[in-house]
């Protein structure tokens, strides 16, 4: 079965060029293929080899379902090494991240729900208390997982969760390394006020 | 106001060398040779530069040292060159003719008149530090010659770490010194010289990449810089040419080149390509593989940049005949396997798997950057650096620093590989004779001789003088007992042996005795002639004898070094040799070498860009120079140029070319015809043309050009919305892009597949050019490259990443699966496969661009056939030496520049024009020409004309004369003795090799053996 | 010396103590760590993947809040912490018209007067001074430490300085040998260790981790020394995952740099809390008779 | 010219087995053209003899000498001195000189070195082609310049033979077939009726060796005696 020949409109590609470049802050185009990058992502094995150089090479050919739907904008750990050792200076990483922006815009199913779903609570909750709650922004991303193993009836999943959080909560109380307090942080709202000013510039 | 100023004082009639690397020697020996005094300085303690460094060198696997070795002889040797060796200029004053420069030279403590190089003083010398000639890889002493050949190879103590400097004890090298040369007490030298021109070519510094971590260089032991790889290489070198690995001295299997480290990358390092890396990695490789059959290479690159003649065919033959891997992807760290000193590399494979490898050695090619000083140089010398801190250059002039009268060669130009550096070398002593064609001879220094003494009827008596050549000789051989015996043989009347035959006063010896004893003939027995037997020769001259009168006798190349320690035999061996040489002295004849008038003018065949450059310089130097070209105007291929690379304007420099040609007095243009035929030999051609005229010259440039390559592929001339790169130049000229217009090139267009597997050199820049003039005038529009390998090499890289980030996408496309360009409604559709995606990818284009390669000129043929010039498979004319002698042909007196000698950009033709015009300078200079003793002598009576020698010579000496019978043209001779081999009826005789000589020497050894 | 001190979430929760030995240790070398007042969240990676405003306005608080303290320095041990506060300190220098938005909502504005510093930087200062080698006299034979600085300490999504080498940082074993412990080199000292994708992505980090571990086990190191809370939580608690997972037999102590100081100076396991890690770090302690 | 090509040095061996001291005699002129039967050869000769017999503990001993022409008996006059001292004679000439030195030392065993290969082109240095068999009633006038007999394989007057194909000869595709060069070469000059010409047969009957007599010239009428 050979793979449809990709169409390639450069009106299309030149959008998604610039959309990528601007919010990233990383001249794509200078990119030529040298594939240092993708030697040198640490999870390039796990993104059924979507590396780096690959996903920039989407964007280049305005393939925007293809950069927007792989495992690399999801399982980046954003280690930067692709951009500390480019040699046309192109931080993938930032791409990445910036994608991940892009897919939540145009509603995409991300491919890693948990990878999605921990950044989000994690930050709402820093943004709720000011600083993060370990207990309580796990529980959220917990729930979370929970709710879609729910959806799709996969309880045998929640089981296994649930098991290894307890267990681990277990050995962190046995070393002493639970924290039970509420961490907050008064000066939350300018923060909270800074996020909403950003929401509602951005839906301009 | 300084201009006037100049010329009221006479202009100086010498020019300073900066920098003693193979482009100086270069130019230091062409204006030697032409009448201008020298006086070249060099930082390091001998001349050499990088290349001594080298073990073998690309395309053709010549061993670096041997090539050089002989210039750096001549140019030691030379009477109007002085070599200062550890000295930088500290500061430069004047105009062009009249620069007053000033001079520090770090002190030696060794008196170059007394040492002799033997040799000792290194070996007893307690102290070792890290050599830097051999990169760190082993230790020298502190007192040291930079390497074994060095010249001058008077030895020099490292200051810092000598142990009397350091702590005042020792003197070792001074007790064992024989020849009393060492100085402590030697100073520091400032002294001031007057010039006429300067010439930098101060070379380059190498990239260190320990700044680079990741990539494991002084962290790993087993990961070696790609001149460490030289080193181990070289059969000078650490491990005596015995591939092993630094970490554990283990023989080393699997081997991995990482290229581009320190180039190409505008993030980290260098911005640059440093242009020679790829090829060296290859050469590398292939000479590693000669070395041991067991080793298994890897190259790891982004583009295989093989631009250079032949190039493409040489890493061809890495592929298949030497099985090296080349793998298209780069290398992001290099990891070291714990408690195995190997090397773990990652690399992305073509399908984009990773892959992990181990590696026994990893080479890191490194590339070139300006010196740390480079700033300070610049400043000295008042020219104006680039943005790179190389000497800032233009298209036009590229050998013209921004202050007239200081020229610039070599890699401090910017990067580029030897054969480049050679030709600039000559491109500026041309421009250094132009400047200064007045005070040419005016401070050179000739030497008088006194008659020579005739020999003819005297029974032969030789001196024979057996060298020690301090241990070297003496070790292995006894060498009072070679002379004890060699004073019996019949014929010898005065034999001994000395300590040093080479060194001043052996000279003055020989001299006395030649005089005293009334000896007409003398055998040195001592070391190579190639190097000393000029030497000994202009002795005996001294002393009135013929110079040919005289024998070498190799006994330590021959003899003592390749039987060390095994005396009595290598003793009897010298004996033989030495009886075989005296053999051969008794029947040496006097040698009489005549010599021949030159016409001070030169023809050039060929009125294109090449052939203009050239007749301007040669006229500027005070010559006649003779345009001959086929069509009716002046110009050749860049008619339809518009613009350069770097922008400049193309058309206005070939009207002020053309103009500045048509109206130089020196300059004789022929219109519309051809050379008909030409007679006569080096110094004295006469030509005739098609059109009935006729002249006299002294010397031929062959700038016969090339022509484009017009494609039949891709539909090319069935659809005219297929075009080449010189109709898009052309259109955009015109009328310029227009929005939203979608392009697509495709290059290496009728280059580098059979049966022209050569890369033409020039359509990358075109591509790379036009697409940014588009992208710059239509931002909207789309340009799309299909390439093979993008072959921007050295500063052109920067257009290469301007290209990119205008949005210009490059789309890798390999040979068996070339692009399909099909008619699609008005425009065309466009097929090629991505390999980073894996699939193939449709375009839409309303013009294909055929980037389309040159072709050797219709004329070539006809114009080889006529001067006897071979030529490569691939119809271009084969120059003298791929690497030293890329302007000359092997016969004298025939250079060649432009496209005839391989496809080239124009600011490298206007270069090698400028070369041509240097080396044409050198023989158009002298008033006569000495024709070489060591000749093919001719005796009609014998020869009956089987024209065998005829069809052998490949220098065309032997012709058939007006009476029908084969006669020797003695000039053209260049002594290589194939006519005297071939002739059935012995009628050729070389002098000095004469059969009766050449016989007698056998039988003196096979009497002995019997 | 005072000096201003971030510690960041987790310092005040699964790594308290982390917290609790900056105090002590740094307490003993004279530097005085004035917790900066009512402190936020920095955003960590998460803020760089779900909202770059946010990832430069949180710390952006932080800077306001340190600059109002008056001191010049400020140190953040964990390196997410530090990458974040310092990219944003360069990204509102670069950028202005950002900066206004931010001050306008903050009530302690930024003008950009603070030094911000890791807590090598601070650390290498007080080695120069040789309060180190004063205070920290114990011998620590027996232990040879792979250094690991985990990939935020030296590389940034943006241009910022780096005052150590990009890859192959000498922070750690500078400090090391200035009390005597020569640490050994390897080859994965600033690869990633997975963050947070040892909870929400088990494969990646454990292949990650399991890369790093047998590197340093292959070196012969018997332990780990780090700076950063993320790297040391996740090598100290996924050993016994990815071990089995990998093949890897061997266990290796996760210590902080501030530990190893602590013991050098004389304190004890209970009072830096070292017998708090996941992986247990006093038996190699015992077999080296260090406690 | 006239060319030949050196025997086999077991051959040569083979003949000179018997005799411990033979005279070497080369020729300058075609032979030396052509590479085989000059003063070099000689001597290359004479030491291959010298050290092959040497191994064989059967020594001989070799001279050398050579003359301008051995088919002029002025030029032969050279060796009468020299050929007593010689228990035979080798003759590195062509089949003439051998013949006329036999003649010239009847009591002499004169023995060839070489074998003569006919009249030839040299094609390069060392290659040498045939053109003509010296039939003596030359037809090149009728055939183009291309002799039927020596270029033909069947020597055919009136060819071509039915066996032509695509060009070539019958016997072997690499050897152009004569009559097809001569009917292409003679069509290009237009004279391609001249094929047509049906040429008598030639009158090989047994005739001795041929004398001929220049025009104003005349045998001599004591021809005939040994000189």
């Amino acid at each position: 079965m050979t793979i449809p020949a990709h169409e390639y409109d450069p009106e299309k590609a030149r959008s998604l060029m610039n959309e990528v470049s601007e919010r990233s802050g990383q001249n794509l185009s200078a990119c030529y293929q040298c594939r240092r990058c993708a030697a040198g992502c640490p999870v390039g094995e796990e993104t059924g080899y979507v590396t780096p150089d690959r996903l920039i090479r989407m964007i280049a050919l305005g393939d925007r379902r293809a950069a927007l739907e792989n495992e690399l904008v999801w399982r980046c750990v954003s280690c930067y090494t692709c951009g500390t050792r480019c040699p046309n200076d192109i931080q993938t990483a930032r791409i990445t991240e910036t994608l991940k922006k892009m897919a939540k815009e145009a509603h995409l199913e991300p491919l890693r729900p948990k990878i999605a779903d921990f950044h989000s609570s994690f930050l709402e909750s820093g943004v709720r208390w000011g600083r993060v709650n370990e207990m309580e922004f796990m529980g959220i991303y917990e729930m979370k997982g929970a709710l879609k193993n729910m959806k799709r009836k996969d309880f045998k999943a929640i089981a296994e969760e649930l098991k290894t959080q307890t267990d681990f909560g277990l050995t962190m109380l046995k070393h002493k390394r639970m924290h039970m307090g509420l961490l907050m942080s008064k000066g939350r709202k300018e923060i909270q006020k800074l996020q909403k000013k950003a929401k509602k510039q951005r839906g301009k | 106001m300084n201009q006037e100023k100049a010329s009221q004082t006479a202009k100086s009639g010498s020019v300073l060398i900066v920098g003693g690397g193979i482009g100086g020697m270069q130019a230091g020996l062409d204006l030697a040779n032409s009448g201008f005094m020298v006086h070249m300085v060099q930082k390091d303690s001998s001349i050499g530069g990088t290349m001594v460094m080298l073990d073998k060198t690309f395309p053709t696997g010549d061993c670096s040292m041997c090539m050089i070795s002989p210039k750096m002889v001549e140019i030691g040797r030379h009477m109007n060159v002085n070599i200062h060796t550890l000295a930088t200029v500290t500061s430069v004053e004047g105009v062009p003719g009249d620069f007053t420069v000033k001079i520090l030279q770090k002190a030696r403590y060794v008196d170059p008149n007394l040492c002799t190089g033997c040799g000792t003083c290194e070996e007893k010398c307690p102290k070792k530090v890290t050599s830097e000639y051999e990169q760190g890889l082993t230790v020298r002493k502190a007192i040291y010659s930079l390497f074994p050949q060095a010249l001058p190879n008077t030895r020099v103590i490292d200051r810092d770490n000598c142990i009397y400097f350091q702590k005042g004890k020792c003197r070792a090298c001074e007790k064992f010194c024989t020849a009393k040369a060492i100085k402590f007490d030697d100073t520091d030298k400032e002294f001031e010289i007057r010039v006429g021109a300067i010439i930098l070519s101060p070379g380059l510094d190498r990239y260190n990449p320990r700044v680079r971590q990741e990539l494991g260089f002084e962290r790993w032991p087993n990961v070696v810089t790609s001149l460490q790889f030289e080193r181990i290489l070289s059969a000078s070198g650490p491990y005596r040419g015995e591939v092993k690995r630094p970490g554990d001295g283990k023989h080393p299997k699997k081997v991995a080149w990482i290229q581009c480290v320190g180039s190409r990358d505008s993030h980290n390092a260098n911005p640059w390509c440093s242009s020679v890396c790829c090829m060296y990695a290859t050469k590398q490789a292939i000479i590693a593989k000669e070395h041991d059959g067991r080793i298994d290479p890897t190259i790891f690159y982004m583009e295989m940049r093989a631009f250079g003649k032949d190039f493409d065919k040489y890493v061809d033959r890495a592929k298949k005949e030497f099985g090296v891997t080349y793998r298209r992807a780069m290398v992001s760290a290099v990891r070291e396997e714990p408690g195995t000193g190997n090397l773990l590399l990652r690399f992305a494979q073509e399908n984009g798997v990773l892959k992990d490898e181990l590696f026994d050695l990893v080479v890191l090619s490194i590339g070139f950057q300006p010196h740390t000083d480079a700033e300070a140089f610049a400043k000295i010398f008042g020219i104006e650096p680039n943005k790179y801190r190389f000497a800032k250059t233009t298209h036009f002039n590229p050998v013209d620093t921004s202050r007239p009268g200081v020229y610039v060669t070599g890699i401090y130009q910017g990067p580029k590989d030897i054969p480049e550096t050679v030709m600039q070398g000559s491109a500026v002593a041309a421009r250094a004779m132009a400047l200064l064609g007045e005070a040419r001879g005016t401070e050179i220094k000739v030497k008088e001789l006194p008659p020579e003494r005739d020999v003819k009827e005297e029974e032969p008596r030789i001196g024979l003088f057996v060298c020690h050549c301090g241990i070297n000789i003496a070790q292995t051989v006894d060498v009072k007992k070679v002379a004890e015996v060699g004073a019996s043989l019949p014929g010898v009347a005065h034999s001994e042996s000395m300590l040093y035959a080479c060194a001043q006063d052996s000279q003055d010896k020989i001299k006395k005795l030649v005089k005293e004893k009334n000896l007409n003939r003398v055998v040195v027995a001592s070391c190579t002639p190639r190097t000393h037997e000029p030497l000994f020769q202009d002795t005996i001259r001294d002393a009135g004898l013929n110079k040919y009168l005289f024998e070498l006798a190799d006994i330590r190349e021959q003899c003592s070094w390749c039987h060390m320690g095994q005396r009595e035999v290598a003793t009897k061996k010298a004996m033989d040799i030495v009886r075989m040489n005296v053999a051969k002295a008794r029947l040496l004849q006097p040698v009489e070498t005549g010599s021949v008038g030159v016409t001070p003018a030169a023809l050039i065949i060929g009125g294109g860009i090449a052939g203009m450059v050239t007749a301007l310089s040669l006229a500027d130097q005070g010559y006649h120079a003779h345009v001959v070209e086929k069509e009716n105007e002046l110009g050749g291929l860049i008619k339809n140029l518009y613009r350069t690379l770097d922008g400049s304007n193309v058309q206005p420099y070939l009207k002020d070319t053309v103009s500045r040609v048509t109206a130089h007095p020196n300059i004789i243009i022929h219109l519309g015809t051809e050379v008909q035929k030409t007679d006569g030999f080096v110094g004295n051609f006469k030509t005739t043309l098609s059109n009935g005229e006729g002249f006299d010259h002294g010397a031929i440039v062959i700038a016969t050009g090339g022509v484009e390559y017009q494609p039949t592929e891709y539909h090319f001339g069935e659809n005219e919305r297929v075009i080449t790169q010189r109709e898009l130049e052309k259109r955009l000229a015109m009328a310029g892009p227009r929005s939203r217009e979608r392009y697509v090139m495709i290059q290496c267009v009728g280059s580098r597949e059979e049966p022209h597997n050569y890369c033409s050199r020039i359509c990358c820049q075109d591509a790379v050019k036009n697409a940014i003039t588009i992208k710059e005038k239509a931002p909207d529009a789309q340009v799309i490259i299909l390439y093979r390998d993008i072959r921007t090499y050295g500063l052109r890289e920067d257009y290469y990443k301007k290209a990119r980030d205008l949005g210009v996408l490059f789309m890798l496309y390999k040979e068996d699966k070339k692009p399909v360009v099909e008619k699609k409604g008005y425009g065309l559709s466009v097929k090629a496969f991505d390999y980073l995606l894996g699939k193939e990818i449709a375009m839409e284009a309303d013009y294909v661009v055929l980037s389309t390669g040159l072709r050797p000129h219709p004329t070539s043929e006809k114009v080889g056939v006529m001067y006897k010039l071979t030529r490569n498979t691939d119809g271009y004319f084969l120059e003298a030496h791929v690497k030293l002698r890329p302007v000359d042909f092997p016969s004298e007196g025939i250079f060649i520049a432009g496209l005839a000698h391989a496809p080239k950009n124009l600011d490298e033709t206007i270069s090698q024009a400028q070369a041509a015009a240097g080396r044409a300078g050198v023989l158009l200079s002298h008033e006569r020409l000495g024709v070489s003793g060591i000749i093919s002598k001719h005796n009609r009576d014998l020869c009956m004309s089987c024209l065998t020698c005829f069809r052998l010579c490949p220098f065309g000496s032997p012709f058939i004369d007006t009476d029908g019978k084969v006669s020797h043209n003695e000039v053209k001779c260049v002594g290589c003795g194939i006519c005297a081999s071939v002739c059935p009826m012995k009628a050729f005789q070389v002098n000095n090799f004469r059969d009766d000589q050449i016989v007698a020497m056998i039988d003196a050894l096979t009497e002995s053996a019997s | 010396m005072d000096i201003a001190y971030y510690p960041g979430c987790s310092l005040k929760s699964s790594s308290a103590i982390y917290d609790v030995q900056n105090q002590r240790v740094f307490e003993a070398l004279g530097i005085h760590l004035k917790e900066i007042p009512d402190w936020n969240c920095c955003g960590a990676t998460s803020a760089g993947k779900v909202d770059d405003f946010l990832a430069i306005a949180m710390p952006a608080r932080n800077l306001g809040i340190a600059e109002a303290t008056g001191l010049g320095e400020m140190i953040i041990p964990c390196s997410a912490c530090y990458s974040r506060t310092l990219v944003a300190q360069c990204q509102l220098e670069k950028n202005p018209e950002l900066k206004e938005t931010i001050n306008a909502e903050l009530s302690k504005k930024i003008s950009g007067k603070i030094k911000i510093s890791s807590i090598l930087e601070v650390l290498l200062s007080a080695v120069e001074s040789g309060m180190v080698a004063q205070q920290a006299q114990k011998k620590l034979k027996g232990l040879k430490p792979a250094c690991y600085y985990g990939c935020m300490q030296t590389r940034f999504p943006f241009k910022v300085p780096v005052p150590d080498n990009v890859e192959n940082p000498q922070g750690m074993e500078k400090v090391l040998k200035a009390i005597g412990i020569q640490s050994l080199d390897w080859s994965y000292k600033t690869d990633c260790c997975g963050a947070s994708s040892a909870v929400n992505d088990e494969d990646a980090a454990d292949a990650l981790m399991a890369r790093i571990m047998k590197d340093a086990v292959a070196r012969g190191a018997n332990c780990f020394v780090v700076t950063c809370p993320m790297c040391q939580f996740n090598l100290d608690s996924q050993q016994n995952r990815f071990g089995p997972k990998h093949g890897i037999r061997e266990r290796l102590p996760v210590f902080f740099i501030t530990e190893i100081l602590g013991l050098a100076m004389g304190m004890g396991v209970e009072e830096l809390q070292i017998d708090r890690h996941l992986t247990d770090s006093t038996k190699l302690l015992k077999e080296l008779k260090l406690i | 010219m006239i060319v030949a090509k050196r025997k086999p040095i077991e051959e040569i061996k083979e003949m000179l087995k018997g005799y411990k001291k033979v005279l070497n005699v080369g020729c300058g002129t075609c032979v030396s053209v052509c590479l085989v039967g000059g003063e070099k050869e000689v001597n290359i000769l004479n030491a291959e003899l010298e050290i092959a017999r040497k191994m064989e503990d059967n020594p001989i001993e070799m001279g050398a000498i050579s003359v301008e022409r051995q088919c002029d008996r002025e030029f032969l006059a050279a060796l009468d001195d020299k050929v007593g001292e010689y228990e035979a004679v080798m003759s590195m000439a062509c089949g003439v000189g051998i013949q006329f030195l036999a003649e010239r030392f009847p009591d002499k065993p004169v023995l060839p070195a070489v074998n003569t290969a006919g009249l030839s082109v040299n094609q390069g240095i060392g290659w040498y082609e045939e053109r003509c068999r010296s039939c003596g009633d030359c037809v090149l006038g009728w055939t183009a310049g291309i002799c039927p007999v020596t270029m033909c394989a069947k020597g055919l007057y009136n060819g071509p033979c039915g066996g032509t194909n695509k060009g070539s000869c019958e016997i072997n595709p690499d050897q152009p077939c004569a009559w097809f060069m001569i009917y292409e070469r003679l069509l290009r000059q237009g004279r391609l009726d001249l094929i047509m010409r049906v040429h008598p047969a030639n009158d090989w009957q047994n005739i001795g060796p041929r004398t001929l007599v220049q025009p104003g010239y005349s045998k001599p009428d004591n021809a005939g005696q040994k000189k």
